[in-house]
């Protein structure tokens, strides 16, 4: 299995160093990868992963250093050469066009022509059919991706990336929003690769994940590699102490929970997407003030709505949700906030910050109209910036002040910033929607141990999140949703891996073929 | 701190703020010299490298060389900081008013109907009911594309230029109809007389002027102090956060629209009662067009606003000196301020000629302008 | 005669070697420091219209009195006029021309105020107490019209012919059609006359959009197939309009100046044009204010004073037999007498929009 | 027939639309040619747009191109006297044309400049074309109109046998789109060849990413920068057209100002039209009829009861009624037009996504 280590590079970089304003992403990097290898990158949110990628693949210039392919120096200023060099990426955020068909997405930028002008579909989505299948992958060339689950949609990133008869295929974070079933299938397909002579870069912030797929782990932290592992020589707590510099505690302890009357009360709703389909059907549940609830489930399998009706966000056609036995189904978020729902939103950037608006403004997003923050229609700036200096001090939200916009901040101190506005004040009810996607170890923690601060005050938490293991972890309660049912409700110290993976692969507890009949009975 | 560094600081941050603009203005007029040098043989027959001395010269006296220059300066920038300020705002939001030239036709109209059915009430009557006229007319014509974009999604950008049109033959069939005067030859109303705004301030300053600049401190209170214009400029830059932060987006569109609409409006009111007395049907004008040309030079700041308007204002005032003195055709004025505006968005150019730095993130005033006339339209 | 052109109708004629009278040079009858300035109506300076001829009278004027070149400033929008003629009185000029009736409220006010400056109002009316250094300049486009409309009712094959006007709320647009329409009638009683106007409201498309009117009187001429005479009254957008009338092969009459000269590229097809002096009075009132002559305030111009008439027929001359021009000359003679009302038996403008017919 | 027209109300409605069916072929062709240029207009701003570049200076653009070409074709007229070929195409013409392109292309690279390099605000750098055009044109034709040389003439209608063009049904439609002149025939070429390629050709799939989202574009080795630039200015030739159509095809002189808002129009056509360029064809045309139905009511209005109740009306009901025909269409039918996502969003290569 293991390729010979003596094997010559296929790949090279040599002291890359690459500089931002204020930040040395990279700092003298080199890194070597064999054909046939899978070279797993580790580290921090930050550390420089993506930022040693991009210079690989032509999308930042480095400063220093030097990248070499089969002992030869190449040079590499966009895309369009590393594709020329045989280099494939699939990006940490999805780089599909949602309006295109999953074929046009496939063969963008390598067109099988026709006449000249036109792009021969035909061909390619031929092509795309077979190459799917090989993977036992049924597609459809013709869907729009824009229609696809992310499940799926990562599916097309990496048929993208083989599609180009690539020598090196990079994957950053493809496994971060797939089921762990998705997440075997894909080992089972890079294993093939791996087979087939590739030079696999896998890059996950998972440390199992990484144990399990690499053959080789390099560690960078602070845009340096601090050290290189065999998987057979290591283990999770080493791995993370390596990354962060210092010991973590991966898994918070989550004590004992003591859950009181019930908060949320959720009985028979019926929610519709943007495009007016139903996607919640007859969803019933309550959290009891001082737990943890859980809904695990494939992303998009209703959560985003279901999210939406229990935060005002969205209505409900049928049903109703109550709040400390107050009807809400039809208020809206200003009602809710004000009774007492925080909410930290699943896509950050879209819903839950104003990036060019400064932190203090963004800590006084929706208490911005009374008191402290105003007096009748006027703003006082300095009760919001003497408030968010505070907030920014209790939940170590680094940054160089409070008055910086949000989008200088990295990704994990924007969700800490987002955490300190919706987790203070009177909160009866926390909904948090993916609360540490994308986030390094340490950040989770952060997060993770905040949460169970808050249900241990009596707060009541809907934690919806596709990252089974932040279910698990947390949770004293778990409900499955699979589309757009919860089609079980578990107790969250008891239910394994296992158990909850099959439920929200299938919506069932029995084997594949049964699992035909639901998907088809559907 | 003592006074000296106070007065230190605020010399260099005014000397940051207006550093780049001095120099931008500085470079297009030697542009505009340049233009005026080679056309200067269909001008004047003969190649004149003076000319554009000569017309700067002229510009400049007109402008700001007496007393009445200057006032007229000012009077010309009052309905260009109104209207700037009806498009500016509308920035803030996310939404871009082309129709700001409507919004002034019907405020003018609307005032000018009330200023003529108060023509016998006294002035203190009249006055403040024909401006309120005016800014109601104006608000109508806003509310109306913000409330087709709030409920049906039809974009401010089409409906803006329709209403504009719409807004002529309203003014028409009004003024040659119900509204035309009794004892004139042509299609326009009577004088108005209570409503006419009283001049205060040398030949022409009329109490428009003190409206515009109350507008302005009031505008910037509106936006950055009030929990109002919090709403209005999160709803610009982040439609969806605004409404995951409990306000409403589509109230807040139809809102920002109607006090746009109210601003033009008003500014068509103050030109009308303040510098021309009676309304015609064909009463024209290019302020609500050149008024996005001064949001824009004032990157939507209601100060900046301001100086837009008094440069504009400015050329306007010492255009006829222009034409009197250099023989300029009064297009120049035009090709001025494309240039002007051409240099200072082309700043970073300038910035590498004269090694000045950045002073930090100030593009994202603006960054949403564009941005919200394309994907990430409000639902 | 000239030879027909072969597109559509077929009435156009070759140029042939025809050439508008060119106006003698301007000799200067002496030196004079008189300053002159034009204030113009909202637009620019090349409209081949009120402005640019009420300009030409005023460089006209101080060549022949030996004066400096005049100036002008463009009115850009209706709240400049006063500032405008502003400028020039703090400039010290001695004589300033306004242009267009929409400025004569300012023209008065300036009038009153600057008792030693002369000003001339090219289509304006004192209708209070005239102020004796503000001269108006009034013409009688229905003398003009009149004129056309005896022109048109003549050489019309098939008794239809029309009168296109830029908008139907402005007075002399509607005087000249009126006057047209007239002067159809009085030739020939049972001839259709229609008379439309491209707009109510934006002019704009009035007088500044000469593709508008082509479209306008492509639409016009598709939907009235009959009609082989046209007189447009709609500054350049009329300009379209003789367009339109060259592509239709037929008939076209020009207005206020001679068209032919000025729009060479529609000539084929212009028979004459109805003229209104502007030029020349603009020049007459300067060089009588020059030479010291004291005038009415009002001064009203038409066929008493030849300040309307008809512009030469050049390739059409023998189109217009000796009996039409006989009817001309008669309803010229007898609009000078005071004799015949070019506004009867329809009126010219009243105040209200015009409907058209 | 009569009496269908005497029921209440519906006799209203049969007899506008007995109005509508007999003028609208005589119509049609007149509502075609005043289209060319709004179509054209929205195909530059179809160009910019689909590739993630507001432009609302398209405006400005056609501008200078009716100023350029029509200047151009006069003075090689006078260099190049020749008599008109087919069409009316003369040497000098098509000088005017090239340069009246080359005109809007030079504008175009500059808002490419701007939008793409300089990253500015794009509407900014629309606005600056805008005001530049409409003083540069108008100071330049004053200055030349002491020496105004004569215009060059224009190109003609190709001109087919009556027979043809007077077919019962399809005549107006021959009329109207192939008996035209060759601009007008670049017009329908250019939207169906544009429609065609933006579905079907490699440059459409790659422009419609671009737009969409130019990072995945830029990472599957597509040069966004390039690729805005070069759809940029070829957008300007189409506004080149149109602007050459209005001083060279259409008419044959050039008056300051004369676009009078088409570049807005057409900005609105397309945004209207859904961004597509069958789409801004469609809602050019509906503008276009509006203008003809105004003007048909104003030249021979219907007779009978329909005629007593639209001359009933005040005329300036009309003036405003195709601005209200598309405003209510737009908020009743169309709803919302979903722009390209990255449409007014500059490009920056080395920047992450958070
Ligand atoms: N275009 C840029 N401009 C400025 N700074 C940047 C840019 N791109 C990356 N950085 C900075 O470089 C550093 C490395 O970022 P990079 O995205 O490579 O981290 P990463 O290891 O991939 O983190 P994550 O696990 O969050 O994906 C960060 O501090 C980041 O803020
Ligand atoms: N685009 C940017 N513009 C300006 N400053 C930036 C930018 N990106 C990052 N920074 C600065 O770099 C600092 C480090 O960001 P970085 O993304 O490396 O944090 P991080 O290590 O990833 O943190 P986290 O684990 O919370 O994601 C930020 O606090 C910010 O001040
Ligand atoms: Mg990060
Ligand atoms: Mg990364």
């Amino acid at each position: 299995m293991t390729p010979e280590l003596h094997s010559p590079a296929l790949l090279e970089m040599r002291g890359i160093t690459k500089r931002y304003p204020g930040v040395v992403a990279n700092d003298g990097i080199s890194l070597q990868i064999r054909a046939g290898e899978i070279h797993a990158l580790l580290g921090e949110n930050g550390a420089g992963k993506t930022t040693l990628m991009n210079v690989l693949y032509g999308l930042a210039a480095p400063d220093e250093g030097e990248i070499l392919m089969e002992g030869q120096t190449i040079k590499i200023a966009s895309p369009h050469d590393a594709i020329e060099r045989g280099i494939s990426m699939v990006h940490q955020h999805f780089m599909l066009v949602p309006v295109l068909s999953v074929a046009d997405n496939i063969l963008l930028g390598d067109e099988p022509m026709k006449n000249l002008v036109f792009v021969d579909r035909s061909v390619a989505s031929a092509r795309i059919r077979e190459l799917g299948a090989s993977f036992g992958w049924e597609i459809d060339p013709d869907r729009p991706v824009g229609q696809l689950s992310v499940g799926w949609q990562q599916r097309v990133e990496i048929l993208k990336a083989i599609y180009r008869n690539a020598k090196v295929l990079v994957l950053d974070e493809p496994t971060a929003v797939l089921t762990p079933q998705e997440t075997k299938e894909i080992f089972g397909v890079l294993r093939r690769l791996k087979a087939e002579g590739y030079a696999i870069i896998f890059i996950s912030h998972k440390l199992y994940e990484v144990l399990e797929i690499a053959d080789t782990i390099t560690v960078i932290r602070r845009g340096k590699v601090v050290g290189s592992r065999q998987p057979a020589a290591t283990n999770e707590d080493d791995l993370a102490e390596l990354m962060v510099g210092r010991e973590v505690e991966l898994t918070v302890d989550r004590g004992e929970s003591h859950p009181a009357g019930s908060m949320l009360e959720v009985e028979g709703i019926f929610v519709n997407d943007d495009r007016g389909r139903e996607v919640v059907h007859d969803v019933t549940f309550e959290v009891r003030a001082g737990e943890i609830f859980g809904i695990a489930g494939v992303a998009g399998n209703g959560q985003d709505e279901l999210v939406g009706a229990v935060t005002g966000l969205r209505r409900a056609h049928r049903g109703t949700i109550r709040l400390g036995g107050d009807d809400v189904t039809r208020a809206d978020p200003r009602r809710l906030h004000k009774m007492g729902v925080g909410f930290v939103p699943g896509d950050r950037q879209r819903f839950g910050l104003v990036l060019s608006f400064p932190l203090s403004d963004n800590l006084v997003l929706n208490d911005y109209y009374h008191p402290p923050y105003a007096r009748g229609l006027v703003r006082d700036d300095d009760a919001i910036l003497r408030g968010a200096e505070a907030a920014i001090a209790r939940y170590d939200v680094r940054t160089p002040s409070a008055t910086v916009p949000s989008q200088t901040l990295s990704g994990g101190n924007q969700q800490k910033l987002i955490v300190a506005r919706e987790f203070e004040g009177d909160v009866r009810l926390l909904v948090l929607d993916q609360p540490t996607r994308g986030l390094d170890v340490g950040s989770i923690e952060f997060i993770h141990r905040q949460a169970i601060a808050r249900r241990d005050t009596g707060v009541a938490i809907l934690l919806v999140s596709a990252e089974l293991d932040e279910v698990l972890e947390l949770s004293d309660r778990i409900g499955v949703m699979y589309r757009g049912r919860i089609v079980e409700i578990l107790d969250g110290r008891s239910a394994s891996r296992e158990e909850v993976g099959l439920l929200m692969a299938t919506g069932g507890r029995s084997s594949g073929i049964q699992q035909q009949i639901v998907e088809t009975g559907s | 701190m003592t006074a000296q560094t106070r007065v230190l600081a605020a010399w260099q941050r005014g000397r940051a703020v207006a550093l780049v603009p001095a120099l931008s203005i500085a470079v297009a007029l030697l542009i505009g010299a340049m233009i005026m040098i080679l056309s200067s043989p269909l001008v004047s027959g003969e190649f004149n490298p003076t000319l554009p001395v000569t017309a700067y010269q002229a510009m400049l006296s007109g402008a700001f060389g007496s007393f009445d220059g200057v006032v007229r300066t000012l009077v010309n920038a009052t309905p260009l900081v109104l209207a700037g300020l009806a498009v500016g705002i509308g920035f803030k939001a996310g939404l871009f008013n082309i129709g700001a030239q409507g919004q002034f036709l019907i405020g003018a109209l609307t005032a000018a109907a009330a200023g003529l059915a108060l023509n016998e009430a006294s002035p203190f009557v009249a006055i403040p009911l024909a401006l309120l006229a005016g800014m109601l007319g104006g608000l109508l014509w806003g509310f109306v594309p913000g409330a087709l974009k709030a409920y049906t999604g039809a974009h401010e950008v089409v409906v803006t230029i329709m209403l504009n049109y719409v807004a002529l033959a309203v003014l028409s069939w009004a003024i040659s109809g119900p509204l035309r005067g009794q004892n004139v030859t042509f299609a326009r109303t009577d004088d108005l007389v209570a409503a006419s705004l009283p001049i205060f301030l040398g030949r022409d300053g009329h109490i428009g002027l003190l409206i515009a600049a109350v507008s302005v401190p009031l505008a910037s209170w509106l936006l950055y102090r009030s929990t109002i214009g919090f709403e209005i400029r999160t709803t610009g830059a982040n439609p969806d956060a605004a409404r995951y932060a409990g306000m409403h987006p589509r109230n807040l569109i139809i809102f920002t629209m109607s006090l746009c609409g109210l601003l033009a409006g008003l500014a068509g009111a103050s030109q009308l009662l303040g510098e021309v007395g009676y309304m015609t049907a064909s009463f024209s004008t290019t302020v609500g067009f050149d008024a996005i040309a001064v949001a824009l030079l004032g990157r939507a700041h209601p100060v900046g606003i301001l100086f837009g308007a008094l440069l504009f204002g400015a050329m306007q005032a010492g255009s006829g000196n222009m034409q009197i003195l250099a023989g300029l055709p009064v297009q120049m004025v035009g090709v001025l301020q494309a240039t002007i505006l051409l240099v200072l968005t082309a700043e970073v150019v300038i910035r590498r000629i004269f090694r000045v730095q950045a002073s930090g993130p100030e593009l994202v005033e603006l960054a949403s302008v564009s941005a919200s006339y394309g994907g990430k339209g409000t639902g | 005669s000239s030879a027909q052109i072969d597109v559509g109708k077929g009435l156009c004629r070759v140029i042939g070697d025809n050439a508008a009278a060119t106006p003698a040079p301007i000799t200067a009858s002496g030196t004079s420091d008189l300053k002159i300035g034009v204030v113009t109506d909202v637009g620019t300076l090349d409209d081949r219209n009120f402005n640019q001829y009420s300009w030409e009278g005023a460089t006209g004027a101080a060549a022949s009195i030996g004066a400096p070149e005049p100036q002008a400033i463009v009115t850009q929008n209706e709240s400049q006029y006063a500032a405008n003629i502003q400028s020039f009185v703090d400039q010290n000029y001695d004589i300033i021309v306004t242009v267009g009736f929409a400025i004569g409220a300012a023209t008065l006010e300036a009038a009153t105020a600057n008792p030693d400056i002369h000003f001339i109002g090219v289509d304006q009316f004192q209708a209070n107490d005239p102020v004796g250094n503000y001269e108006s300049l009034i013409y009688s486009e229905a003398q003009a019209g009149y004129l056309a409309g005896i022109i048109a009712a003549s050489i019309s094959k098939s008794g239809e012919v029309a009168g296109l006007g830029g908008a139907n709320f402005i007075p002399p647009v509607v005087n000249y059609l009126r006057g047209f329409q007239n002067g159809v009638a009085s030739v020939n009683a049972d001839a259709t006359v229609h008379i439309k106007y491209v707009t109510d409201s934006d002019l704009t498309l009035a007088f500044n959009d000469p593709a508008g009117g082509k479209s306008f009187a492509d639409q016009f001429l598709a939907q009235n197939t009959d009609v082989d005479v046209l007189f447009q009254v709609a500054g350049k957008t009329g300009n379209g309009m003789l367009q339109a009338v060259e592509e239709a092969g037929i008939y076209g009459i020009g207005v206020d100046v001679d068209q032919w000269a000025s729009t060479p590229d529609s000539a084929e097809c212009i028979v004459t044009s109805a003229e209104k002096k502007l030029t020349s009075s603009v020049r007459t009132a300067i060089e009588e204010f020059a030479a010291g002559t004291v005038r009415d305030s009002n001064q009203f111009l038409g066929a008493d004073t030849e300040m309307i008439g008809l512009a030469p027929y050049y390739q059409f001359a023998d189109l217009i037999t000796s009996e039409i021009q006989g009817k001309v000359d008669t309803a010229f003679d007898a609009m000078a007498g005071g004799t015949l009302d070019p506004c009867a038996p329809n009126a010219c403008f009243t105040g209200d929009p015009d409907p058209g017919t | 027939m009569d009496a269908l027209f005497d029921i209440p109300i519906i006799g209203l409605v049969v007899q506008f639309a007995v109005y509508l069916f007999d003028q609208f072929p005589i119509v049609a062709p007149i509502i075609a040619a005043a289209a060319v240029p709004i179509v054209l207009g929205a195909l530059c701003g179809f160009m910019n747009e689909r590739s993630g570049v507001v432009n609302i200076g398209i405006e400005g653009m056609m501008l200078l191109a009716a100023f350029t070409a029509w200047w151009t074709a006069s003075l090689s007229a006078q260099l190049i006297p020749t008599g008109p070929g087919p069409l009316g195409i003369t040497p000098a013409l098509l000088i005017g044309l090239a340069c009246g392109i080359g005109a809007a292309c030079l504008a175009s690279l500059l808002h490419a400049w701007l939008s793409i390099s300089v990253r500015a605000d794009q509407i900014i750098s629309g606005t600056i074309i805008n005001i530049f055009a409409f003083g540069i044109t108008g100071y330049l034709n004053l200055l030349i109109s002491q020496q105004a040389p004569p215009a060059a003439g224009q190109f003609s209608k190709f001109l087919l046998p009556g027979s043809i063009t007077q077919l019962p049904v399809v005549g107006f439609l021959v009329k109207s789109f192939v008996s035209v002149g060759p601009i007008a025939m670049t017009m329908l070429i250019g939207v169906i060849v544009l429609q065609v390629l933006l579905f079907r050709s490699r440059w459409g799939l790659r422009t419609r990413a671009v737009g969409e989202h130019p990072r995945a574009a830029e990472t599957v080795g597509i040069d966004v920068v390039r690729l805005r630039y070069r759809n940029v200015i070829l957008g300007g030739v189409f506004a080149g057209l149109a602007g050459a159509y209005l001083t060279i095809e259409f008419g044959n002189a050039f008056q300051s100002g004369m676009t009078n808002g088409r570049g807005f129009i057409a900005l609105a056509a397309l945004i209207f039209g859904r961004w597509t360029p069958i789409g801004a064809f469609g809602a050019a045309f509906l503008f276009a009829a509006s203008v003809g139905l105004e003007r048909s009511i104003r030249i021979a209005p219907p007779t009978g009861s329909l005629g007593e109740l639209l001359t009933a009306v005040p005329g300036q009901f009309y003036g405003a009624l195709p601005y209200l025909i598309t405003i209510v269409v737009l908020a009743g039918v169309v709803g919302r037009s979903i722009p390209p996502k990255a449409v007014g969003l500059p490009y920056e290569r080395e920047k992450t996504g958070g």
